[in-house]
């Protein structure tokens, strides 16, 4: 598998680490309903097809990735510094 | 007169006869319109459901529904190994039920599955991994299960080939299970289907279950690609898809899928009488009764529904072989496949009720799915009998993640990957 | 009077050749990482610009200035510079704590630097990116992997010269991997000239 | 006429080569090498592989088969093979299972024949053919359960004893094996005709362009035939090519390479054979080197394989696949036989009888299967002279250790017996598709040519000629070029297309033929194999559909079908189509036939690389290392760093005899101890001190320049992660120190932080761990060790600089160095960091200035000892499974910030009081030892996990108490101080009592640390 690092181009899966589901947000207050906590950590979709999910290009520029991957085919169709997607999140839930 | 039981004279009389006489080991059957148990997954975990529901807690409408054919996941797919040398309280009993069942198996469901109890060493190579072993031992015999700490000598006297002169990260000794082991993994699918089937158990394959009917909270029967059947209770044994299947019902799991690689050598002459785990890098071995080479390492570590990996993982667990035992340089990989994981979040699995009545779930069972599959059986099957947890399941708990009651043996917290 | 505290190579300075390729140990230098702090990076490009004379690079490459400064890009906004001894880049760099974190790096990494026609062929025996020269030419830069160890490849020359920028930690260890790369010889495929 | 009869010629030893009847344009017959064969010595030629030199000598019985031991012989001229398996070389290099048709032979090659006893014409397991009745597939599943206790102990062992083919090797491998990764923008696989036009017209746009041949020669089947391309033939034609693809500066060509795996992205892993045609490699030359090949594009050119024809007795040495003997005359000048039946089902086949009749050989029948005569059927009948029978089959054959007669079923059913030596067999071609299945996209049943072909393929991938399913010369010219010219295209590099050189049409015409005779009327008499090496027969087949196995993935797994070294390369397609025909479906709904890589078997130690002994893993060396090497250091791996455990000196018998002096040098004079592996962190930005505040438990912002702080990390989950100090450099700068483990992934849990959780938050961070060399100077005289060393400019005294004072200071005369009055010892005790260039010399600094004082170097050992002295939690205790309130750290948890896990540590099973906490334990009878591992049980409870209330962390012998000590986790464990517990250690066979106190064994109150 090879993921297309938007600072460092083209690379192979050995330079990357893999966290998991891109779609969990966590809860904005430690003292939000105990269940929003519990879906943060532990619930997932899991979906066979597209997923959104975290990359870490440790072995690289060291960003984290939103990577949009097929999990039947593992075809990657999108992949975007994990920051951006935060920052503009945080920007639209802000206005 | 067909022959229905395996003995010596049914053999005899079929070696005769030019083996025309045997009996399908399981009828293809057809959907009936409602039974009172619906297992949705025809692998170990279902099969050996549907058996102990029939057998033990004498539930006989039951049906095993199975998108292809049984066996054809995990049950299939596994490096065939059975141990029950867990450290946690929640897990040690539930293991160590599954060994004993284990130890009587064939006798009991009439088939060889070759359960062979040749030990299975965990190779240590610091002093923390000693320490932590020695915890684990001691855990494992306070339990009344069998371990044993030995020394470098000692591993050495045992598997005098494996690297201890010209090592990175020297052997220093080995958790041994003498009861641990490995067993022939279709055999077990089979064996399983064949005894619930001669107790009225229907097995249907190429039978998808495309949703999950439910009536006021209550699952009511599943819709297949063979029509609808009707189910007193519905219960999902069907780890790799069990968040695909759970979403059928509204559910979101603890659960991702993932890949875990297998590999298998060319067939040589036996030299590796044991299952043996290297501590210092991802790779355990066994070698089957024909030769082969088995052994795997870690997971991809992605989630994956492809049921193949990718060249970073198969170049570490080789690594990892050769670091081990470097005279296999020259053995060559026959072959090597991917088998789906339902990864949870704490590395343990789930047998449990869900929040729909009547819909029950046994999932979750990461890389530990084979060596648990007939007290998962027993397990599920109690559960769904009595609608209360099997006394040495009761760990298993799907609200264990709110209540913070997770059992996580490796202590690395919510990320299936790390399990 | 005090003890004077004498530097220590972390890996040997002796050169090594096999099959025209050498690898050799570089020099120490100075080092420093830049890092832009957040909505910065023009600032920070600005005064780069004006105190060295040379254009940040955005992208995986590296740029010398005519001090002889190198410049390489190390991630989103961050630079790694590299000069020789005595130029005292933190004093020189000083003003830009403002908008910038600056870190000494000359002790982090070592340079080992792998040179020759089939230094090439070589260096892809340990790294998984496409070094052909349609690919990767003078001057460019990748955060990449040297077998299982952590680098920051750049490409010195056309000989070709790589320069490998390893943690000192592991310098010994990819010193050996490359050179065992090296005896390994030139494959087939790779048809030198 | 002399009829080949197996033991004759072989017995002999003649190595005159007799079956060397032509030329063959692959051999160099100007030279002759010799090898031997089960310790026989023969002749042969450069460029010879071991079958055709064997083939060459006369040597038809090659091997054994797995189950029933039958006699076995060469059957094809590739990869495929199932038969002729061997042992090759010898002691650290023997390899087993090596296939005789790919071994590429050269002087002095040894090679041995494998899985029988006592020898390969006298085989005792032989009698599993005479039981073979009841070895049937499946016989396993049902019997060996009575009684149960004989599976281990009679069954399994008397099955393992036969089981397995050769011998692995008894030493380590003596070879290296190295890596590497290219990239190219289109690969083509195989140099037959379809893939040389393809790497040609790819080629000349200028596209990089790599192309794989897994022999030493290229142009695939155009080695075997006659055909002619541009008016040469082919094989010349081939040779040309690969000259003109040599002279492209962007093709790239790899013999001797198979590419084995098709992986996600357009990966592919090849196996190029760098030394495996020599005896041994050269010195520091590779064995064989792995290739991971990214490509934007693929063409799979990789032939085809022949199908054997299912009869019975099928499997007798002589009867060989059509194509094979087509090969071994044409590339090898050798004739396989004298006296040669060919048996076909397709014109391809027989075109055997003509070459084999120009090779001087007499063909006694030609047996197509077809019931319609063709011309060509007509013409190599009249041209070999052979009696032709239409619509006939072979019914059975004769020869135990070599086939001298077959019996012909004519079309009307009569039968006659002729002798023969050899029988050419073709069921037909089957595309070899294999990289095209790997990712799982499924191949298609063609019905006109009776074999799969390729299906949906993987994104960038083609497949080109017999792999496609394209059979004629031409056609495969044809189609090569233009996949050549897409895949150049797609990568954008376009070009005129060069005429296509001229070449003959072949016909094909194939007819099915599953089995030579009905399926209904099994023979008693003779099995018909299917998979030859694991023994699979059309009637294990016939079982299987009996007994419901019926998918291909039941059959397979039942039978062992296609489960042997070959991977059922030749038994598949046939196996499926017997099952199809079983089950009266269609052969496209019985299923298909996938494959897992690796297209050929792959050396394990390949796949290894050059990572292994001591180079498995990297070394990370401290830059005291030398030092401590010179001072005679026992040094420990910690992760991939190699540490000091500790530095013995003359005298000292035991380990701990050393550390017991270390730990005492620490407590009552002075040592220092390297700690640079601890992770250090560079942390800058306005944000730094709220950043610091969301990822430790504990408060941040009041934390004063120069000073530093204990910190404690939780995971999301709330679980404790990691600690260690952070230090406050200026105004916005911190340096954070992590555990040695969690260096690196503390690192990315800071970026993840950053990144994805707290954008907002300005702060940068870099790893310092190597940038500062970090010795810990520990003991009552560490300040008096430090007065010689830190610039006097500095103030260093108790006042000036406190406990968790921290401070960049100058030593040695200007040196720039960070000094932090940090202590794990819990002595007066200081870390001081320099640039790492100068550790190794401020080592050799604190030995001389420390002299007088007592100095010594401690390791890691006397580190934990004293570590566990003052009840700092360490890897042990910060094992993933414990929360803050487990280690006595609750009350650091604040209540007035967000951080990680602070949600989730507050859950009931996190809070619950009965959770085993952090205590102390020392044995009730001194001198008795704590053993960390340990269980711990009320004292006269029984040995049961009922009542397990806890377990040892770590333990030690403490010089400071004279005794063991020990950290544990006990349920309730603060409330119980003073309680007698016993420590369970069942598998050291201990119980021992002993008294839990307070984790702080030295100094509670920290006056030392103070002082």
């Amino acid at each position: 598998m090879r993921l297309n690092c938007p600072c460092c181009g083209p690379r192979g899966l050995e330079e990357f680490t893999y966290r998991g589901d891109a779609t969990v947000r966590r809860p904005e207050s430690p003292t939000a309903p105990a269940q929003d906590w519990v879906d943060y950590v532990y619930l997932r979709d899991n979906p066979a097809g597209p997923h959104r999910e975290l990359w870490y290009h440790g072995a690289g520029c060291r960003s984290w990735l939103v990577v949009t991957r097929d999990t039947r085919t593992h075809a990657i169709s999108d992949v975007v510094r994990a920051v951006d997607v935060a920052r503009a999140d945080k920007e639209g839930a802000g206005s | 007169m067909p022959s229905n039981r395996y003995s010596l004279f049914s053999l005899l009389r079929e070696t005769l006869r030019g083996h025309t006489g045997w009996q399908p080991a399981w009828r293809d059957a057809t959907p009936q319109a409602a039974y009172d148990v619906v297992i949705v997954g025809g692998g170990g975990h279902g099969l050996a459901t549907a058996y102990y529901l029939a057998r033990r807690y004498g539930i006989k409408r039951v049906a095993v529904v199975e998108k292809g054919w049984i066996g054809n996941g995990n049950i299939g797919r596994n490096t065939t190994i059975i141990r029950s040398n867990y450290l946690l309280p929640g897990n040690v009993p539930f293991y160590e039920c599954a060994m004993k069942l284990w130890e009587g198996l064939e006798q009991d469901i009439n088939y060889n599955a070759m359960v062979s109890q040749r030990g299975v060493l965990n190779l240590f190579h610091n002093d923390a991994q000693r320490n932590a072993y020695i915890r684990r031992g001691n855990a494992m015999r306070l339990n009344g299960v069998d371990a044993e700490l030995l020394d470098a000598q000692a591993v050495r006297r045992k598997l005098p080939f494996l690297n201890f002169d010209n090592a990175r990260f020297p052997i220093q000794g080995g958790l041994l299970q003498r009861r641990g082991g490995t067993v022939r993994h279709d055999a077990v699918a089979w064996g399983y289907a064949r005894a619930a089937d001669r107790l009225g158990v229907d097995i249907i394959q190429n039978c998808e279950v495309t949703g999950i009917r439910t009536q006021n909270g209550r699952a009511v029967g599943v819709e297949t690609t063979r029509g609808y059947i009707g189910a007193g209770r519905v219960a999902l044994a069907c780890a790799g898809n069990s968040s695909r299947v759970a979403a059928m019902a509204g559910l979101r799991l603890p659960i991702e899928s993932h890949v875990l690689q297998a590999f298998v050598s060319e067939g040589l002459k036996p030299f590796i009488d044991c299952v043996a785990t290297f501590g210092a890098g991802h790779f355990y071995i066994s070698q089957s009764d024909k030769g082969g080479l088995v052994f795997g390492g870690d997971i991809d570590g992605y989630n994956s529904y492809a049921q193949r990996g990718n060249m970073p993982v198969i170049e570490d667990v080789c690594e990892g072989g050769m670091a081990l035992m470097p005279r296999i340089g020259r053995v060559r990989l026959l072959r090597h496949w991917g088998g789906l994981m339902d990864m949870t979040m704490d590395g343990s699995p789930i047998i449990d009720r869900t929040p729909v009545d009547s819909l029950y779930l046994n999932a979750g069972w990461c890389y530990g799915g084979f060596k648990a599959t007939p007290a998962s059986g027993l397990c599920f099957a109690h559960l769904i009998a009595r609608d209360e947890p099997h006394p040495t399941a009761t760990a298993y708990r799907l609200d264990r993640f709110a209540r913070g009651a997770v059992i996580d043996e490796k202590g690395m917290g919510a990320q299936p990957n790390l399990h | 009077m005090p003890e004077v505290l004498h530097p220590r190579d972390a890996v040997s300075p002796v050169p090594l050749t096999a099959h025209g390729v050498t690898l050799r140990a570089g020099a120490m230098r100075e080092s420093v990482s830049l890092a832009a702090f957040r909505g910065q990076a023009d600032t920070l490009r600005a005064f780069v610009g004006k105190e060295f004379d040379v254009d940040l690079p955005d992208t995986p490459r590296s740029v010398e200035n005519a001090d002889g400064i190198t410049f390489i890009w190390a991630g989103p906004n961050q630079w790694l510079l590299r000069a020789a001894p005595g130029t005292d880049l933190l004093t020189r760099l000083s003003p830009c704590a403002a908008f910038a974190a600056l870190t000494a790096q000359g002790d982090s990494r070592t340079a080992l630097e792998l040179r020759g026609p089939g230094a090439r062929a070589i260096a892809a025996k340990l790294v998984p990116v496409d070094l052909h020269p349609r690919a990767f030419a003078a001057g460019d830069v990748a955060l990449t992997l040297a077998g299982h160890i952590a680098v920051i490849l750049r490409q010195v020359d056309d000989t070709p010269c790589y320069e490998f920028l390893v943690f000192r930690s592991l310098a010994q260890s990819l010193h050996h991997e490359l050179h065992t790369a090296m005896l390994g010889g030139i494959p087939q495929a790779d048809r030198i000239s | 006429m002399k009829l080949l009869r197996q033991g004759k010629s072989s017995a002999s030893g003649d190595p005159s080569q007799s079956m060397r009847t032509t030329t063959g344009n692959g051999i160099d017959t100007s030279r002759t090498i010799h090898f031997t064969f089960d310790g026989r010595r023969y002749a042969a030629h450069p460029g010879d592989t071991l079958a055709s030199a064997l083939l060459a000598n006369g040597v038809r019985l090659a091997g054994r088969s797995f189950k029933y031991h039958r006699p076995r012989g060469i059957l094809s001229a590739g990869a495929e093979e199932p038969n002729a398996l061997v042992e090759l070389r010898t002691g650290a290099r023997r390899e087993p299972n090596s296939r005789a048709t790919v071994t590429e032979l050269f002087d002095g090659l040894e090679a041995a024949s494998q899985n029988r006893w006592p020898s390969l014409a006298m085989d005792a397991l032989g009698i599993n053919g005479v039981f073979s009745p009841v070895f049937t597939a499946g016989f396993y599943y049902k019997t060996f359960m009575w009684p149960a206790a004989f599976w281990e102990k009679v069954y399994e062992p008397m099955i393992r004893r036969a089981a397995g083919l050769g011998r692995a090797a008894d030493e380590a491998d003596p070879d290296i094996y190295e890596k590497a990764t290219t990239f190219c923008d289109v690969l083509v696989v195989g140099t037959g005709p379809a893939g040389l036009a393809a790497a040609l017209t790819a080629g000349r746009t200028g596209a990089r362009v790599l192309v794989c041949e897994q022999d030493s020669l290229p142009g695939g089947r155009l080695r075997a035939e006659h055909g002619e391309i541009g008016g040469m033939p082919g094989w010349q034609w081939a040779e040309q090519a690969m000259d003109e693809l040599r002279q492209m500066p962007e093709v790239r060509i790899m013999t001797r390479t198979c590419v084995f795996g098709t992986y996600d992205g357009g990966t592919y892993g090849a196996l190029e054979r760098v030394a495996d045609h020599v005896p041994t490699p050269a010195p520091d030359q590779p064995r064989q080197r792995l290739w991971r090949i990214v490509a934007r594009h693929a063409i799979v050119a990789t032939g085809g394989i022949e199908r054997p024809i299912v009869f019975p007795n099928n499997d007798r040495p002589g009867i060989m696949l059509a194509g094979a003997v087509r090969t071994y005359i044409n590339r090898f000048g050798v004739t396989p036989g004298q006296r040669a039946i060919v048996y076909t089902n397709n014109d391809d086949g027989l075109r055997t009888a003509r070459d084999l009749h120009r090779a001087g050989a007499t063909i006694a029948a030609i047996v197509d299967a077809r019931t319609t005569e063709t011309p060509l059927a007509r013409d190599m009948a009249q041209l070999t002279g052979a009696k032709l029978f239409m619509g006939g089959a072979i019914a059975d054959t004769y020869g135990r250790l070599g086939i001298h007669a077959a019996v012909i079923r004519e079309h009307s059913g009569l039968t006659q017996r002729v002798p023969c030596d050899l029988v050419a067999m073709s069921g037909g071609w089957n595309p070899e598709l294999s990289l095209t299945t790997h990712q799982r996209t499924k191949p298609v049943y063609d019905e006109t040519l009776c074999a799969f072909v390729p299906g949906t393929m993987p994104a960038g991938m083609r497949s080109a000629g017999v792999a496609n399913g394209t059979f004629a010369t031409p056609d495969c010219l044809r189609e090569g070029t233009t996949c050549g010219q897409d895949a150049a295209q797609a990568c954008g590099f376009s070009a005129t297309v060069a005429d296509l050189p001229a070449a003959g049409t072949e016909s094909y015409a194939i007819v099915p033929l599953w089995h030579a005779l009905p399926l209904d009327r099994p023979a008693r008499t003779g099995k018909a194999f299917i998979d030859f090496q694991n023994d699979v027969t059309a009637k294990d087949v016939r079982l299987a559909a009996i007994e419901g196995f019926r998918s291909v993935e039941h059959l397979k797994r039942y039978t062992t079908l296609g489960m042997a070294t070959d991977q059922g390369k030749t038994a598949n397609v046939n196996a499926l189509a017997q099952m199809a025909e079983q089950t009266g479906s269609s052969i496209a709904r019985t299923g298909t036939t996938m494959f897992r890589p690796p297209v050929q078997p792959v050396a394990i130690g390949a796949l290894a690389g050059a990572a292994r002994g001591r180079h498995f893993k990297p070394d990370r060396l401290t830059p005291t290392h030398d030092w401590a090497t010179e001072q005679g250091a026992v040094f420990t791996a910690n992760g991939l760093w190699h540490r000091a455990q500790w530095f013995p000196r003359p005298g000292e018998t035991h380990w701990r005899d050393t550390v017991n002096r270390e730990v005492r040098t620490v407590r009552t004079a002075v040592g220092f101890c390297d700690v640079t592996t601890l992770g250090k962190i560079d942390i800058q930005g306005p944000d730094a001190a709220t950043f610091l505040e969301r990822v430790y438990v504990n408060a941040w912002r009041r934390l004063p320049i120069g000073r530093a702080r204990y910190g404690l990390m939780l995971r999301e989950d709330g679980f404790a992660y990691d600690d260690g100090t952070t230090a406050r450099l200026g105004e916005n700068h911190y340096v954070m120190t992590t555990t040695t483990a969690h260096a690196g992934s503390v690192m990315q849990h800071l970026e993840l932080c950053h990144q994805w959780l707290w954008p907002e938050l300005d702060v940068r961070f870099i790893s310092v761990t190597d940038e500062w060399a970090q010795l810990a100077i520990a003991g009552p005289k560490s300040r008096d060790v430090l007065r010689h060393i830190v610039d006097p400019a500095f103030d260093i005294s108790n006042e000036a600089f406190g406990y968790m004072a921290a401070a960049t200071v100058t030593i040695c005369g200007g040196q720039e160095a960070r000094l932090f009055r940090l202590s794990f010892s819990g002595e007066l005790a200081y870390e001081l960091a320099v640039p790492a260039r100068f550790g190794d010399a401020l080592a050799r600094l604190l030995m001389k200035v420390g002299a007088p004082y007592g100095i010594a170097p401690y390791g890691t050992e006397a580190l934990g000892v004293m570590r566990i002295e003052k009840g700092h939690p360490a890897g042990p205790e910060l094992n993933g499974q414990t929360t803050a309130h487990d280690l006595g750290m609750g009350r650091m948890l604040s209540t007035r910030k967000d951080f990680i896990g602070r949600a989730m540590a507050a859950r009931p099973a996190l809070t619950d009081p009965a959770r085993p906490a952090l205590i102390g334990l020392v044995p009730v009878n001194a001198g008795d030892e704590l053993v960390a591992g340990g269980h711990l049980l009320p004292a006269g409870a029984q040995a049961t996990a009922a009542h397990d209330q806890g377990w040892v962390s770590s333990a030690a012998w403490s010089p400071t108490l004279n005794g063991w000590i020990a950290l544990g986790f006990l349920s309730n464990g603060p409330a119980r101080l003073g309680e007698t517990v016993m420590v369970h250690n069942p598998l050291g066979n201990s119980v021992t009592a002993a008294r839990v106190v307070s984790p702080v064994f030295v100094d509670p109150n920290g006056e030392r640390l103070h002082a």
